[in-house]
């Protein structure tokens, strides 16, 4: 890893974190409002969320088997913002939605999150700490103890949001028994899976979109619009570093 | 209510790990090491706080309850107690215990797997109902061509040079496809990391 | 004044009289001698052997509206009855109560009723000062109420006897039967009124659900009352569809028990009769079981759920107090218990004003010990009251509706928030059950989210130049959603309306989920059918490829180049080089990853090199230990003893990758079994992973190959990097090869069998390679079917269109 | 290999076991729910097993042990952690687990940067190198198709929608027509990965039948 790598990645992060500062501030939201194309699986969940406050029906979501130590965590942690704001907007509901994971860090982070959604809402009368489980120590075995949870406990809309491998496959068999199941990982296997056999899939980066298109806060609409600036210098670098390959120059 | 205590620390050991990425400085380094190797035993405790709350939190309330579940709970607290306690006895490098994964554990996982190559096919079967559109079609002539191309039938065709060379093609496509992917899946997991190294997002305050 | 009005049912009666001569309460003046006024059951009793002249009225500014607002077909026979009574009373006594209303009309913005009762109250105020001792509460508990009583439930009794003369001995009596009480005590016995419900019978369902609150408070302005109206949390974001059902809650029951002390104390200060703090603390004194009160609540608790008895409690003795209660209630709030407290959270409800909301009684008697229930309590009237409501839903409805029952759910047992802003000790909400077809018509704008309000963005922004900490501020604060406070244990519904949401969702279900499930199981059997049958299909193909066909699978002509690289990478590794082999793969891809790796260990041991397994997975220490095994079964010769060692299980992830890139010798310094690295002879010479003669990952994961790529590889000096993965990661790790990051790749059984060709050995993917084809064929012919079928005859549900 | 004594015993059993998953063939029922249980339960105990072992008594008991005091550091965090198991103290694990994740959020923008990004864009560039005996131009001609792949399927998921379409949700020309391309690479991708998966899950039902096909084999050869 050559230092120069090291300084532009430092300079990456400093500037992708300057803007996501930048267009949290109110003057520029008010001044240059987000709009962002629509996501029909997103909306589906919108939807679900809505339905589950009005027929009293119980939202599941499933935050994958990745560690905290992994990268691919930062799926995970999108899940949590996610099973956050699901919690809050189906707090008019009596059923808080349940949660399941395949990882022990999730499992107390998803705990914190229905705990935290409690107090915010008012509804510490409905929290359990056992809404929040790890399903299963290892993959499958997650797989298998989350299917269980969908059946035993009567739910009608899953959100599928985190790190799956194959056992995603597993999980998709009860999916399609609940009224509405969005799904999305950050691998791609899981993707593809999800994506033949359920009907809503977020693709790839669509996942970490979701907190923002919930509106969860501020800066989740903020880092998704630095996210497209981002995306267009990183479409620069790509042209601009094979031009300069095919130049010779690099 | 927010601890800020929890803040602090979330931010400062974030930062200082991110920096070590970035910045080769055998002080820095030497901070960083421990502080990844603390995460990596607090992931540890906290599997077994995890596994500990599956047995007792979950199913041992289950087997209170009345009902067909309060039965495969005690089949999961029992067959966990007696892992546990010969894993105890024997230690996991025994071989003796290693029988629980290789003969255990492998089967059922290998048998779920199986069990897929079946459910899969069947839920392919309504591909096309399901994604009614461009990307659900080129999705389905993508399989059944790799599937037969992951057969082997088309080994012949590596003999004929323009028939290989399509086919060289075609498997270029996934992975500008998969690079596309992974550069957005990037991106948004950069965002989520800034987001809880700002303060923004604190999934583990109460 | 020479007629004087009745406490209960306001009208007005001869200055003689000490009982009022419609409803036989017994009029304020007369405070001694106060006969059992509030033995409603009695009261009822004889009332049902009473002659038509005895019939109950109701309140006359209820029943003028009743008849101005309500439409002719809503009037049943017994309320046509009743209002035919009333008729010929009304003609009686109009000249003199024309001029006793148009004085209450003088008093603008209170209804009429209740600002009789705020008169009453002055009335019997007065005599609780002639006698300001505090009653014993169990004298309370036997001896009759005083005054207030009659007052306060004046309409509760009014409406109860009206009841007389259409209500049967039986039914009466069935009202105030224990059993019957239990029998009402479902547990979602408290639901939501929908407005316009309450308003269409008037008659039926008067004031005393309407007006407890105000009965319990008369001190309390309404004006006041709206003002407290508990403000919506800044920045709250609610999705559309969710705004009127607060707003509904905001307008009728949110009020009071959002109110803090402070504010009730304000809104003391402002009551209609201006009376001194000091006279309301005195007057609260006789009647509050204030050490018990001290004991078993906190402050919040008294401030804000006893408040209104505190200054109601002059006119309102506690076995008075209590009618909303059942009688057992007045011993448990005597004992105050633990339970106590959920007793008074239920106290702070039927304190509200609530137009809209019943309280059923069940939920309270539940949490009362039956055996404290003494015989000679008086039955009090608002227990009558909302009893009254069972009975009432049946004659609303037509007969053949009253075998409806109400959905019942369960309730949770788990003990209520104590925190008094939170709980309000109502039950669950009632579920609703939309039709699927209704459900699918909602339209998504309906909970489309509203965004971010900018107001959270004012609070943190406080100075231009502080944008950055600003924004921390404002991230850290999220949108809140909540239940208002009082909304957090539930909402209420009455009894009937259960009954007619019953009656709904009964058709609904007959309509649609009746058909709906019974379709979904037939589908359920036909596609379980269908899948046993692919099931029984797929092993049969594998069990003929895998014998009877085995041998005629079509063979590779060429071998792919990562495979033949593989092969001499492996080749060409120095004797005395150690490999490492790195597991990290999940037990159900185990027989797979036998197949594709089997060879190559084969390879390895042939070539006779020391092999370090490592496991970044828990269980590839016994997997990894188990393919040696049987590798020794193909190469006997090889010494696994001396030859092979177990690192052990590496927990982190790419944290361990990654430190292993840093440094092999720090990250591993004890094999499995606790001996030191460095004392092994395979090992002794090994400081980082470049020193190995090779590094072989095996993975099931296109991500763990990626995280060891990218970590690892640059750390390596041209040591070769080899992967041995499951089919699935093959396509995203083939690009690495291309870019010569990876110096091999062993894929999937295919890449197995094209390694034991190359080792001209014969094993079990060679054997299996036949039924691989054979099911590949199967399934990308299932695949094609399946969309020629989807195209042909699309699905009736639709999928995605663009 | 022959198994026999107690191997054989755990072969049978190991038999029997992929026999009773495969009832979920079948539907949905007791036994297999049976089996589910089981493996939960032996999955949990091993694993548990495991961290005891090669976790916890490693890096934790033995360095304090032998005296290393910087161990009591992770310790008290660790001792923090396992009140999350009370709901009463668990505010008590809120700074570990805040330790946790400021890690966690480090490790992902630290992958995501130096792994994922830079791999990612090195690969896209090194494309135009040309392999060993390949001619140039068709070094392009494949670096440049990957390029268009790769920046199509970025355009994919741009999320910005051209001004005053917010209702509409719709993306301005430009990156509408690259997003359509886009969807085709990345279906075609999803396609190929799922064809992948397919194959591996045959793989394991191939080697699950073989198993039982060998253990029949071998009861019947007793």
């Amino acid at each position: 890893m050559s230092s120069i790598e090291q300084v532009i990645g430092f300079s990456v992060v400093v500037f992708f974190t300057i803007l996501v500062i930048v267009f949290s501030t109110k003057s520029i939201r008010t001044r240059f409002p987000a709009s962002f194309r629509k996501i029909e699986a997103i909306n589906r969940l919108k939807r679900a969320i809505g339905m589950a406050v009005e027929d009293g029906s119980r939202l599941h979501i499933s935050l994958g088997s990745a560690q905290l130590t992994d990268p691919s965590n930062a799926s995970a942690l999108v899940g949590l913002s996610t099973l956050h704001r699901v919690g809050q907007l189906t707090s008019t509901s009596d059923l808080p939605p349940i949660c399941t994971s395949g990882s022990g860090s999730l499992l107390i982070l998803s705990q914190d999150a229905l705990k935290r959604i409690s107090v915010d809402t008012n509804t510490q009368a409905f929290y359990d700490p056992n809404h929040a489980s790890m399903a299963g120590a290892t993959p499958f075995s997650y797989a298998v103890g989350t299917m269980e949870s969908i059946v035993d406990r009567g739910v009608n809309g899953n959100v599928l949001i985190g790190n799956f491998g194959t056992e995603a496959g597993l999980l998709c068999e009860t999916l399609n028994k609940a009224r509405v199941s969005i799904t999305g990982s950050d691998s791609i296997t899981a993707q593809s899976i999800f994506y033949a056999v359920t009907q809503d899939t977020l693709i790839g980066e669509e996942l970490y979109a979701l907190p923002a298109y919930l509106a969860a806060n501020p800066t989740h609409q903020a880092s998704l619009r630095v996210e497209d600036v981002f995306r267009m210098v990183i479409g620069a670098a790509l042209i601009a570093g094979s031009v300069l390959k095919v130049l010779g120059i690099l | 209510m927010k601890s800020p205590l929890a803040l602090i620390i979330a931010v400062l050991t974030g930062l200082i790990i991110l920096l070590g990425y970035f910045i080769p400085n055998p002080v820095l380094s030497s901070i960083r090491t421990p502080l990844l190797d603390w995460a990596v035993i607090l992931s540890g405790v906290a599997g077994l706080v995890a596994i500990i709350h599956l047995i007792f939190g979950v199913h041992w309330e289950k087997v209170k309850k009345q009902g067909m579940q309060q039965w495969f709970s005690l089949v999961v607290v029992v067959v966990f107690l007696i892992t546990l306690i010969a894993g105890l006895f024997l230690e996991p490098t025994n071989p003796a215990f290693q029988k629980v994964v290789t003969y255990i554990q492998t089967p059922i996982e290998s048998s779920l797997l199986a069990i897929l190559a079946v459910t899969l096919s069947f839920s392919s079967l309504k591909l096309l109902q399901r994604q009614r559109n461009w990307m659900g079609i080129v999705f389905f002539v993508t399989v059944i061509i790799f599937l037969i191309l992951n057969s082997g039938l088309l080994s012949f065709t590596d003999q004929i040079p323009i028939l290989r060379d399509v086919l060289s093609g075609l498997q270029m496509i996934p992975t500008a496809g998969a690079r596309g992917i992974l550069l957005g899946v990037a991106l948004g997991s950069l965002a989520t990391g800034i987001r809880i190294l700002i303060g923004s997002d604190r999934p583990y305050n109460n | 004044m020479d007629k004087r009005p009745c406490p209960i049912c306001t009208r007005l009666n001869e200055p003689q009289e000490t009982h009022c001569w419609f409803c036989h309460a017994e009029l304020a003046p007369v405070s001694t001698d106060q006969p059992q006024s509030s033995d409603w059951l009695s009261g009822l009793r004889q009332d049902q052997d009473a002659t038509s002249d005895n019939n109950p009225i109701l309140p006359a500014e209820s029943t003028k509206s009743n008849e101005t607002d309500k439409p002719d077909e809503f009037v049943p026979d017994w309320l046509s009855r009743i209002r035919s009574k009333e008729a010929v009373e009304r003609a009686e006594k109009k000249a003199q109560e024309d001029k006793y209303w148009a004085e209450k009309q003088s008093h603008s913005g209170v209804p009429d009723w209740l600002q009789s009762l705020n008169e009453d109250n002055a009335e019997i105020k007065t005599n609780n000062e002639v006698e300001p001792a505090p009653p014993d509460p169990n004298k309370v508990k036997s001896a009759s109420p005083i005054e207030e009583p009659s007052t306060t439930f004046a309409s509760g009794d009014d409406w109860l006897e009206s009841l007389k003369s259409w209500q049967s001995a039986d039914e009466t009596d069935n009202l105030i039967q224990p059993e019957n009480l239990e029998i009402t005590e479902s547990p979602a016995e408290i639901e939501i009124t929908p407005q316009p419900e309450s308003q269409e019978f008037p008659e039926i369902l008067p004031e005393p659900e309407f007006d407890l609150g105000k009965i319990f408070s008369p001190l309390i302005e309404e004006p006041v009352i709206e003002s407290e109206k508990p403000a919506e949390p800044q920045g709250v974001v609610l999705p559309e569809g969710f705004q009127p059902f607060d707003l509904t809650f905001d307008e009728t029951e949110i009020q009071e028990t959002n109110r803090q002390p402070e504010q009730v104390d304000s809104d003391l200060s402002s009551t209609v009769d201006s009376r001194p703090q000091e006279e309301l603390e005195i007057e609260s004194a006789p009647v509050l079981p204030n050490e018990n009160v001290d004991n078993h609540f906190s402050n919040e608790d008294l401030a804000i759920s006893l408040e209104p008895i505190i200054e109601d409690s002059p006119v309102q003795p506690l076995e008075s107090a209590q009618p909303i209660f059942s009688d057992d209630q007045i011993d448990i709030s005597q004992s105050l218990d633990q339970s106590g407290l959920n007793f008074f959270n239920d106290l702070i409800d039927v304190t509200q004003p609530q137009p809209n909301i019943l309280i059923e009684p069940e939920e309270i008697v539940e949490n009362v010990p039956t055996d404290e229930v003494s015989a000679d309590i008086p039955i009090n009237p608002f227990k009558g009251d909302d009893l009254l409501l069972e009975p009432f839903a049946p004659d609303d409805l037509p007969e053949w509706l009253t075998d409806v029952k109400p959905i019942e759910k369960p309730v949770k047992e788990k003990p209520r928030s104590v925190t008094p802003a939170v709980d309000d000790g109502s039950p669950r909400p009632e579920k609703g059950n939309l039709p699927v077809w209704l459900a699918a018509l909602r339209p998504v704008e309906a909970v489309e989210m509203v965004a971010i309000p900018e107001e959270k963005a004012q609070e943190g922004e406080t100075t231009d130049g502080d944008q950055a900490a600003n924004v921390m501020l404002e991230i850290s604060a999220a949108t809140f959603i909540g239940k208002p406070s009082d909304l957090s244990g539930g909402l209420r519904v009455s009894n009937r309306q259960k009954t007619n949401a019953a009656l709904l969702s009964e058709i609904a279900a007959n309509a649609e989920t009746v058909e709906e499930s019974e379709k979904n199981s037939a589908v359920g059997i036909k596609n379980t059918l269908w899948r046993s049958l692919l099931a029984l299909v797929f092993i049969v193909v594998a069990f003929l490829g895998g014998t009877v066909l085995n041998g005629y699978g079509l063979q590779p002509a060429l071998f792919p180049g990562e495979v033949v690289h593989t092969f001499d990478r492996i080749n060409s590794i120095a004797a005395d080089k150690t490999v490492l082999i790195a597991g990290d793969f999940e037990a159900g891809f185990a027989g797979e990853i036998r197949l594709t790796s089997q060879a190559l260990i084969e390879h390895i041991m042939r070539r006779n090199l020391n092999i370090a397994l490592m496991s970044i997975n828990p269980v590839d220490s016994a997997l990894l230990a188990d393919q040696i095994e049987r590798g020794l079964a193909f190469v006997p010769t090889y010494q696994a003893v001396g030859k092979v060692v177990d690192l052990g299980y590496f927990p982190g992830g790419a944290i361990a990758v990654q430190d292993l890139g840093n440094s092999f010798a720090n990250t591993v310094p004890l094999t499995a079994d606790l001996v030191a690295t460095s004392s092994i002879d395979s090992l002794k010479n090994i400081q980082n992973m470049a020193d190995f003669g090779a590094i072989i990952v095996i993975t099931d994961k296109a991500e763990t190959a990626r995280v060891w790529i990218e970590q690892l590889q640059p750390t390596l000096n041209g040591t070769p990097l080899l992967m041995v993965t499951s089919a699935q990661a093959s396509p995203l790790i083939q690009p690495y090869y291309q870019s010569g990051q990876v110096s091999g790749i062993v894929s999937g059984m295919a890449g197995g069998l094209v390694y034991e060709r190359i080792m001209g050995s014969t094993g079990e993917a060679g054997r299996n390679h036949t039924s691989l084809q054979l099911l590949s064929v199967l399934m990308a012919a299932l695949v094609l079917g399946g969309g020629f079928i989807s195209l042909v005859k699309p699905d009736s549900t639709g999928g995605k269109r663009q | 290999m022959i198994p026999t004594g107690l191997d054989l015993v755990w072969v049978i059993v190991s038999f029997i076991l992929t026999f009773l998953v495969f009832s979920y063939f079948l539907g949905d029922n007791a036994v297999y729910r049976f089996v589910m249980a089981l493996f939960i339960g032996v999955s949990a105990g091993y694993f548990a097993v495991v961290l005891i072992f090669q976790v916890i008594l490693p890096n934790l008991v033995v360095p304090l042990v032998s005296g290393d005091r910087l161990v009591l550091v992770p310790l008290v965090l660790s001792g923090l952690l396992m009140f999350k198991l009370t709901p009463r103290f668990s505010r008590m694990g809120n700074i570990p687990m805040a330790y946790l994740v400021g890690a966690g959020a480090a490790i992902a923008v630290g992958g995501a940067v130096m792994g994922t990004l830079f791999g990612q864009v090195k690969g896209a560039w090194s494309a135009f190198l040309p392999s060993s005996g390949e001619s140039p131009f068709l070094a392009y001609l494949e670096g440049g198709f990957l390029l268009i792949g790769t920046l199509a399927s970025l355009a994919y998921f741009h999320f910005n929608a051209k001004k005053g379409s917010a209702t509409s949700g719709k993306r301005t020309v430009l990156v509408a027509i690259f997003a359509w391309i886009g969807k085709i690479f990345i279906s075609i991708t999803l396609g190929v990965v799922f064809a992948s998966v397919l194959t591996a899950a045959a793989t394991a039902l191939i080697e699950r039948t073989d198993f039982i096909l060998q253990t029949i084999q071998l009861l019947a050869g007793k």
